[in-house]
């Protein structure tokens, strides 16, 4: 059964200037165990997708159309005290700046007794007990529970978040930006964790980076976006190696690789469009080297090229 | 919410003040507040009997025996008892002298030491041998407060030799002092309230003094201290207290004016208010140029506009209240003129001294105008006048009074300006530094014997913080000053105290203004029988004498 | 075409500013607080400008020695005295609209001076670092523990007679400290961030970082800093004159209620009681208000986010 | 790749040390070594590499170049003169030669200062022009880097560019003078990889056009490998591997290149890339002095008595690539498998 | 921790001394003598001269200034030149007084402004935040004796509910029969409009710093991670903003504390509550320089310790921190 159903999801902000469309009609699907890549650069809606789906908008954020259902429940219909009771114990996330995700007054162990104390029944010292367990789990000496965060390495802040995701043995994961801030060694290792733990928990998880190379390392299924849309989605396999999209072509082609030749870098000329002003068409039209008058007027449509990878694009 | 305890039933007055004493410490405790409870305290040999305001016999038993010749003086003394039970003697008096003498005690020591010996003759009687005549022993050095000897000696003799002798008196403190008063401390919360009960000992109790059938008649007396004056009107309104004993402000009167509960009692103070000139500096120097100022100032203006009718007209240095002293005679320039014969005659003066104008305050024609361009006899502009007076919140009868002479004067074209200056920096700038033109001072509670004058004029008190502000030297008032210093003939003084006052107010080195007069609030439905006196009614012979109604 | 050229420059640069004028007045005019901050100054500003008038009509609507010459007592309003009259028949009108003008130059040169001090003090401890920055900071800390107010109470009794120049020079002796230890602070930061090492590198001196690129940013903290002392001064100076220990030859909105509660007519005066009292409250808080708004406007993070996307 | 072969700018044991600031107390001062005697050469015309992890030294290094910090030791020295404890005048005249882009475009710049003014700067304090003059040269000099029309550039404040424009402004700025030598601190860490093809291709233009050695720092081998001719690996002040670009990222000697390159998240067609498995262990204690081998905490194959006590010499493990490991040798790299790719795993 | 304390304790100690210093040397410089000032026409100017040496106010200033250091460090204070008691009595019948008002106010305003702070940040623009804001606004910048003065006329005059000065009735106190929690009723009555008057003042402070500090904790990303591990509201609010949340205003109490002292004596002035900051405007309108001196040596003392007391509290409460 589909894990994860987002259909046709727009979310707008309401800033001085107006309303911003942060994400307009973005759909995509998740099976259980299965992990799903968000790229894109940054500004273009990735983490206002994930605060969507664990019902986290900011007060000036807002759903303004489309459905997220989650076991087959329309998330958007719960009440509030329905979604408390799905967050963290359905889906948890795993936030950008996990450097200060956590609370700096309160010890590191105590927040993750709360997190568990908080969905399932337990008593404190049987909760303690399990954030032991999960300390050895993302291996960390178990010692350090209760240590403050500043205590922490960046590494080790990551690791604590990474256990306390799981501390309710979610069925969804979202990653935003989890190891931006690391360095590539602790980066890799968490990286390998993470899959490890997927596949240990049969854990969905939705990766969202803004690197194209850690999303590749990690994920099945790769969705591009692009000023708030998402512009194509498909096997990681497809979309990297058989871009279809202008953007996810340039996007490829602007990241240096290890392997290979050096081959040239081609810049994406211009800059993204201010998603305060309605567009009409194509948002990639005055950066995309095929476009044509008509890109501008047109709503583009999905297309299909191969099973399982869709591109925003009518000229590919 | 708390009721108010109906004070008179239990036969306790409460008097609403605005500070606590000091200390019950007679030496330190000199204040006016401090006061307030000590005089029921701290008894000396003759006390003024309100009405006649003659001495009559308090802890004496009858009037002095003075030999003029020998300069000796006996006293017979009442059989009287301290608080503490011990027996009231003669040795208590001689004690007193000899601290008094001893350390210096200050506002004392100058009413004793013209005193060659005093002596206990027998337990009763005193003799006091003066080295010169002096017209303050009887009304002064008699009315001293007696303090028990046994109660100082031990201290006194643990001071012998000591180098700040006066010091470890005046921070001496006793938990309870033995007086000879009707009234003795009995708890002291500080800050909040004292309560004096009834003295068993009172020489007093049931005798009648001076023509007073005295008690008292009440058990106890709380002095309770409010910080601020709205908070003791009010209490007195609502009855929380019997009696303000303060003078209560122009501006509260109209609220209490009414109330059928309260009883105002109207008393003139024995005070003088005043405008000085510095007569070291000119123009100030100059005799004619003090008089027209003097003209100039409508003093009843002063009294009726910014006293709003609460005090007299002074003409004298001394008040018309001590009806012995004053002298309803002496040169009263400008009174009964209006405005513009002020000016006339303010002019007239001016310019018979020699000073001169562009345009002179009278025209041809005698109309007045504004003057402009005066210059002194010797032909220079005249120097602008700086009257200092105390600031408007510490007493804006004075301040006010500035800026009215101020304006007044500028009618002749004498360029003025009166500026407020904070209470000590006045004393200062006028006391001690002499730095001023002219100031606006007064005194609240002078004694009733003229000595004062003889303070504030004589050429010798002319030195930094010496009385003699104005510096003012006239060695015939020196003369008579000194002379009636040494008169006990109060006839012959009051001739020469006379002439005193002629002499000043004909130089006006000081320009008398105004006398204030007192207003004094009880609950009406309390307490009778209290004694109006020069000073107002709270005085120890009301709270002898006041009965519950 | 050169002059062209270098005309439509100095044109832009101009526009520059102005935009960004335009913009900071944009983000404070959003802002409630400041709107009716503002507003309220405005107000007050009027009084003190018309607190020349009413002398000029009348000597007896001389705040400090205009008496009404047919009343001798406070009286309540009148057509004559549209708030009344004090215990000596000046006019209440004429004394609030004094006191407008004396809070204002209370309030804003004491801050100013204040403001000035604190930030030539913060600036050169934070540059400088070192034993200067320990002396001054200690300094500082040691002024910043003193109840000001009881201070300059304790100078004014000693030393007599305070006119209204040394109450404000001593109010901003004693209130450096706080602007000086927030511009110390702001420029340490500020001398840790990049820009500063960036002009380094383009090989600007000492003197060039600090006043072109520390002071420019230091200057609008030191600003806002100027509109609480303005409070703080303004509310000082009122108390003190309340106690008794202002110039008493200033009429000021503190000594007004001095004059009310000291000569007994707190219960029977309200139109006396309330004005003053009032004035210096809205006063207090316009400024408050003000400074609150201008916190925002230049809250870099507000910024931020308006720019971003 | 580069012709010309004389050295512009040269490190010699260069050691710089910070004392962090304890708390009020001075407790927990420690002295942070970042960077411990420190040799390399940097040849005109070449853009030179410095990759290492956070915190490895590689700011530390470009500010000593341009003179915003003395180093403890060692010397420093541009076409052969020593530039360290240059002061006052001197200072600036070298500052027309050395010029640097700072890692963050967001706060390299003076928010009440405009772009125009910012540009400029170089110019009024090297007294270059001034006036209308300047406002051209900076108006061309922001054309140079790609911003047309300059003019409604130069007229903003900082915070109404995005992250790129920034960058290529500041790449203006430290161009107006034409030094010989750039600096470039990261100068795409904080951007997306759409604007860093483009800050990449105005460095290599800045090189090819202008004639400018560039030192660039970055932590991204994958960057080093595209950019750079040569390129030295630093790990927390030491010098690890130094050679030419190509062969230190696709042959690496040193056991922390290898674990950096195993590290490093790849994508594309990777199958030639060697995987090393290079042993890391926890830290381990050492001590921080910097006698020893710079890697010896986490190195698998280091041995305390040896690599704890001696530092290891450079060895030449190829055509001008040296290698600072007591067990590394010259040859074929020698990966454990061949080219585990990781995409869609 | 304990080093750090002992260290500010010195540092204290050595603020101390220069207020010591500075406090003799503006005394001394100050024109006139206190004796000067008694204007008593009984008091004859030999009188006074006798007087002032007596006082000690003729010595060489060196001569003066080393005693004055001894005494004080021997904890003599001197005496009153007013009470002609030693100046420590005075202030300790007097302190007490100070305490119970001050601290009572504070610690209520405290509560309720950091309480009610938090509340408003939580529901930020909701009508709850602007009743409290501009509650808060209003009363912290109400001008404080003007407030007391029209306390002082609503409830004491008008109403009559309160009474308008002084902390205990005379009748409660005098009667031996009284009750210990009478007497306490007694001084709580009496309290009642200078608490009102200092809590009205200071828990607008405090709910405004409160609440701007809330406001920033929230948009720290731990409370997003709290929100999204599905905590309640309440949880949230007062088990990570507001632990949080509370150091700023700690910080701004402990700076504040010497403006909140001024406030404290005007209103013990308005409400003539016998306390410490009443007794210093008394001794300073009466040229009790010993008194002033000692009143606001105390002042300075209480308000150096407090800020050690509030770093101190700052560690504590923040783990980050460890001196
Ligand atoms: N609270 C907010 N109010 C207004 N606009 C917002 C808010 N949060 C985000 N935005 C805007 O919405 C857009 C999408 O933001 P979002 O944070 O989802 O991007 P992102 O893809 O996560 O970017 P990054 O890679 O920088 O994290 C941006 O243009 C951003 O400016
Ligand atoms: N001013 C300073 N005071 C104290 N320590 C410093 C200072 N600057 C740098 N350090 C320390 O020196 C070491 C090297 O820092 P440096 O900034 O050069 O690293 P980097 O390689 O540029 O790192 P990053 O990739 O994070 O920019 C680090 O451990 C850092 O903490
Ligand atoms: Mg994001
Ligand atoms: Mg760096």
């Amino acid at each position: 059964m589909t894990l994860l159903d987002v259909q046709n999801l727009s979310i707008g902000y309401q800033t001085a200037e107006g309303l911003l469309q942060a994400v307009e009609g973005v759909s995509f699907s998740l099976e259980a165990g299965q992990s799903l890549g968000l790229v894109g650069e940054s500004g273009c809606g990735k983490t206002t997708i994930g605060m969507a789906l664990m019902g986290l908008l900011p007060p000036n954020g807002r759903i303004t159309g489309g459905h997220v259902l989650l076991n087959g429940r329309d998330l958007r219909e719960l009440t509030e005290e329905e979604m408390r009771q799905v967050r963290w114990k359905e889906v948890a996330m795993i936030f950008q700046a996990a450097m200060n995700a956590l609370n700096p007054v309160q010890r590191v162990g105590d927040q993750m007794i709360e997190a568990i104390v908080e969905h399932q029944p337990v008593s404190k010292a049987q909760a303690r007990q399990r954030v032991e367990g999960l300390y050895q789990l993302v291996g960390m000496p178990v010692e350090r529970i209760d240590d403050y965060p500043h205590q922490y390495s960046g590494g080790m802040k990551q690791r604590a978040i990474i256990a306390m995701a799981l501390a309710n043995k979610p069925k969804l994961i979202i990653a935003d930006e989890p190891t931006t801030a690391l360095d590539v060694i602790v980066q890799d290792q968490i990286l390998q964790e993470t899959k490890n733990l997927q596949h240990e928990f049969n854990i969905g998880i939705i990766f969202i980076s803004h690197d194209i190379s850690i999303v590749a390392e990690v994920c099945q299924t790769i969705g591009v976006m692009y000023a708030g849309q998402l512009v194509e989605i498909g096997g990681a396999e497809q979309v990297f190696y058989d871009p279809r999209h202008p953007y996810t072509k340039a996007l490829v082609a602007s990241f240096p690789t290890l392997a290979g030749e050096r081959k040239e870098l081609k810049p994406i000329p211009g800059e993204p469009p201010h998603l305060i002003n309605a567009i009409m068409g194509c948002r990639f039209c005055d950066r995309c080297p095929r476009s044509e008058a008509q890109c501008k007027l047109d709503r583009p449509a999905w297309q299909q090229v191969a099973a399982g990878h869709h591109v925003l694009c009518d000229h590919c | 919410w708390a009721a108010p305890a109906q004070s008179a039933g239990n036969g306790i007055l409460k008097i609403g003040v605005l500070e606590e004493p000091k200390s019950l410490n007679l030496w330190l405790a000199s204040d006016a507040w401090s006061n307030r409870i000590l005089s029921l305290m701290y008894q000396p040999l003759y006390l003024r009997e309100p009405n006649s305001m003659e001495l009559v016999p308090w802890l004496a038993a009858e009037q002095p025996d003075f030999d003029h010749k020998t300069l000796t003086c006996t006293v017979k003394l009442r059989p009287a008892k301290w608080s503490d039970g011990s027996d009231f003697t003669a040795e208590d008096v001689v004690f007193t002298g000899h601290m008094i003498y001893l350390y210096q005690m200050p506002r004392h020591y100058s009413k004793w030491k013209f005193i060659e010996k005093v002596e206990a003759v027998d337990k009763h009687t005193v003799r006091f041998v003066l080295n010169k005549p002096m017209a303050i022993f009887l009304s002064r050095t008699l009315t001293t407060p007696i303090v028990q000897k046994k109660q100082w000696a031990s201290l006194v003799k643990q001071l012998e030799g000591s180098e700040r002798a006066l010091q470890e008196i005046l921070q001496h403190d006793f938990e309870e002092p033995s007086v000879t008063g009707p009234f003795v401390v009995d708890k002291w919360k500080k800050g909040v309230f004292v309560y004096m009960k009834k003295n068993p000992h009172f020489f007093g109790q049931g005798q009648t003094i001076g023509g007073h059938k005295l008690g008292p008649h009440i058990k106890g007396i709380i002095f309770k201290i409010y910080g601020t004056a709205d908070a003791a009107i009010l209490a007195l309104r609502k009855g929380d207290i019997d009696f303000y004993w303060n003078d209560i402000q122009a501006g509260y009167l109209k609220s209490i004016e009414n109330d059928p509960d309260i009883k105002l009692f109207t008393n003139t103070k024995s005070g003088v208010y005043y405008l000085g000139f510095n007569l070291r500096r000119a123009p100030m120097d100059d005799v004619a140029f003090r008089r027209a100022v003097a003209t100039l100032i409508a003093k009843e203006f002063i009294i009726k506009r910014i006293l709003q009718g609460y005090g007299e007209v002074l003409h004298s240095m001394i008040p018309p209240g001590n009806e012995v002293f004053y002298n309803p005679n002496v040169p009263k320039h400008g009174a009964g003129l209006d405005r513009a014969q002020r000016v006339k005659a303010a002019y007239e003066i001016l310019s018979r001294a020699g000073y001169t104008w562009e345009t002179p305050p009278v025209d041809a024609q005698g109309k007045v105008q504004k003057a402009r361009g005066i210059k002194t006899p010797d032909g220079k502009p005249l120097r602008e006048v700086v009257i200092l007076t105390p600031p408007a919140d510490y007493d804006p009868h004075r301040a006010m009074s500035g800026q009215m002479i101020q304006e007044w004067l500028r009618e002749v074209g004498i360029p003025v300006v009166s500026r407020p200056m904070a209470f000590g920096a006045l004393i200062q700038t006028v006391k001690t530094q002499h730095d001023f033109d002219c100031f606006v001072l007064g005194y609240g509670k002078l004694a009733l014997d003229p000595g004062y004058l003889r303070a504030f004029f004589h050429s010798s008190q002319d030195k930094p913080k010496g009385w003699n502000m104005s510096g003012y030297n006239n060695p015939e008032f020196d003369q008579l000053a000194t002379e009636s210093d040494e008169t006990m003939d109060t006839a012959k003084r009051r001739d020469l105290i006379f002439k005193m006052q002629e002499i000043l107010m004909s130089e006006v080195p000081y320009i008398p203004l105004y006398n204030p007069v007192l207003v004094e609030g009880v609950r009406a439905d309390r307490f009778t029988g209290w004694v109006p006196a020069l000073g107002g009614i709270g005085n120890i012979w009301s709270l002898c004498e006041i009965q519950a109604k | 075409m050169n002059q062209q050229a270098a005309m439509d420059l100095r044109q832009a640069r101009r526009s520059l500013w102005r935009e960004r004028l335009a913009e900071d007045w944009r983000v404070f005019r959003r802002n409630p607080l400041g709107r009716i901050g503002l507003t309220l100054l405005i107000m007050f500003g009027l009084m003190a400008v018309c607190s020349y008038i009413p002398p000029m009509i009348n000597p007896m609507y001389n705040p400090m020695t205009g008496v009404d010459p047919h009343i001798m007592a406070s009286t309540g309003p009148s057509a004559r005295h549209w708030l009344g009259t004090d215990f000596m028949g000046r006019d209440i009108f004429a004394q609030l609209l004094a006191g407008a003008r004396v809070a204002f130059m209370v309030g804003v040169s004491a801050a100013f001076m204040a403001v000035v001090l604190g930030t030539a003090l913060g600036m050169t401890a934070g540059y400088m670092g070192g034993l200067t920055d320990t002396l001054l900071m200690r300094a500082a800390d040691m002024i910043m523990v003193m109840p000001t107010l009881l201070v300059v109470l304790m100078l004014a009794a000693l030393f007599g007679q305070l006119n209204i120049w040394t109450i404000v020079l001593m109010i901003a002796l004693f209130r450096w400290p706080g602007v000086s230890r927030v511009v110390r602070a702001q420029t340490l930061s500020l001398k840790q961030r990049p820009f500063i090492d960036a002009a380094r590198v383009a090989g600007a001196s000492h003197p060039r970082i600090i006043f072109r690129h520390i002071m420019p940013n230091v200057l609008p903290l030191a600003f806002l800093y100027m509109t609480f002392r303005v409070t703080s001064a303004i509310v000082i100076e009122a108390a003190l004159a309340f106690l008794g220990f202002g110039d008493p030859g200033t009429v000021s909105w503190g000594m007004m209620l001095q004059w009310v509660w000291k000569t007994g007519h707190m219960f029977q005066a309200m139109y006396w009681l309330l004005p003053p009292g009032l004035c210096i409250s809205l006063i207090t808080l316009s400024f408050y208000m003000l400074g609150r708004a201008m916190d925002e406007v230049l809250d870099p993070r507000l910024r931020d986010e308006t720019s971003a996307g | 790749m580069s012709s010309a072969q004389e050295t512009i700018l040269e490190l010699r044991q260069v050691t710089k040390r910070y004392q962090t600031r304890g708390n009020i107390l001075g407790r927990g001062k420690k002295e942070v070594l970042a960077l411990n005697r420190i040799s390399l050469q940097v040849r005109a015309g070449e853009i030179f590499g410095l990759v290492g992890e956070s915190g490895s030294g590689k700011t530390t290094a470009g500010r000593l170049i341009v003179g915003l910090e003395k180093p403890d030791e060692g010397g420093i020295f541009l076409n052969g003169q020593d530039i360290v404890g240059l002061q006052g005048k001197a200072l600036r005249r070298y500052r027309r030669q050395v010029q640097m882009v700072f890692q963050d475009p967001y706060q390299s710049f003076n928010p009440q200062v405009s772009i125009m003014d910012s540009v400029g700067e170089p110019l009024l304090t090297q007294g270059v022009a001034k006036g209308v003059e300047r406002e051209q040269m900076v108006l061309a000099a922001l054309k140079e880097a790609g911003l047309s029309p300059a003019e409604s550039y130069a007229f903003r404040f900082p915070h109404q560019l995005s992250g790129g424009q920034r960058q290529r402004v500041a790449i203006a700025r430290a161009m107006i003078l034409e030094p010989s030598l750039l600096v470039a601190d990261e100068p795409t860490s904080m951007l997306d990889a759409s604007y860093s093809a483009q800050i990449f291709d105005l460095l290599l233009g800045v090189r090819g056009r202008l004639g400018a050695t560039v030192l660039f720092i970055t932590h991204s081998l994958a960057s080093a490998r595209y950019l750079c001719d040569r390129v030295a690996v630093i790990y927390r002040g030491n010098l690890m591997e130094i050679g030419p670009a190509q062969e230190v990222i696709r042959n690496p000697r040193h056991p922390y290149t290898q674990a950096l390159l195993d590290a490093t998240p790849k994508f594309g067609r990777c199958e030639d890339i060697p995987r090393f498995n290079t042993l890391l262990r926890a830290e381990r204690p050492a001590a921080d002095s910097g006698v020893g081998c710079g890697f010896f905490r986490r190195c698998g194959l280091a041995q305390r008595a040896r690599c704890s006590m001696e530092a290891p010499e450079f060895r030449a493990m190829g055509e001008g690539h040296l290698c600072a490991c007591h067990y590394a040798e010259p040859g074929p790299a020698q990966a454990d498998q061949g080219g585990e790719c990781h995409l869609g795993a | 921790m304990k080093r750090f304390i002992i260290k500010r304790m010195a540092q204290v100690v050595v603020v101390l001394f220069l207020i010591l210093t500075v406090l003799f040397v503006l005394f001394r410089l100050a024109p006139g003598d206190p004796v000067e000032r008694m204007v008593d026409p009984n008091l004859t100017l030999e009188e006074a001269e006798h007087l002032v040496e007596q006082l000690g106010l003729k010595e060489p200033i060196l001569t003066q200034y080393g005693i004055y250091l001894k005494n004080f460090a021997m904890g003599h204070f001197g005496h009153s030149f007013h009470y002609g008691q030693p100046v420590a009595e005075v202030i300790w019948e007097k302190l007490p007084n100070t305490i119970l008002l001050f601290t009572t106010a504070v610690i209520l305003a405290a509560l309720v402004g950091v309480s009610w702070g938090k509340i408003a940040a939580w529901s930020k623009g909701k009508w709850k935040d602007l009743a409290f804001t501009v509650a808060a606004l209003v009363t912290h910048t109400l001008f404080l004796p003007w407030l007391a003065l029209l306390l002082v006329w609503f409830f004491g005059y008008r109403l009559e509910w309160f009474p308008i000065t002084g902390m205990m009735s005379e009748e409660v106190w005098l009667d031996p029969d009284t009750a210990w929690w009478q007497k306490a009723w007694d001084v709580g009555y009496h309290m009642m409009l200078p608490l009102l008057t200092l809590f009205l003042i200071h828990f607008g402070s405090y709910l405004l710093v409160m609440r701007s500090s809330m406001l920033d904790t929230l948009k720290e990303d731990y409370i997003v991670t709290a929100r999204a591990k599905g905590l309640s509201e309440k949880a949230i609010r007062n088990r990570h903003a507001a632990p949080n949340a509370m150091l700023p205003v700690v910080t701004s109490v402990g700076l504040s504390l010497a403006f909140s002292i001024n406030g404290g004596a005007l209103t013990e002035t308005v409400f003539s509550w016998p306390g410490i900051g009443r007794e210093l405007v008394f001794a300073v309108s009466h040229n009790d320089y010993p008194l002033a001196q000692a009143c606001f040596l105390l002042i300075a003392t209480v308000v150096l310790f407090s800020n050690v007391v509030v770093d101190v509290l700052y560690a504590y409460l923040d783990p980050r921190i460890r001196y």
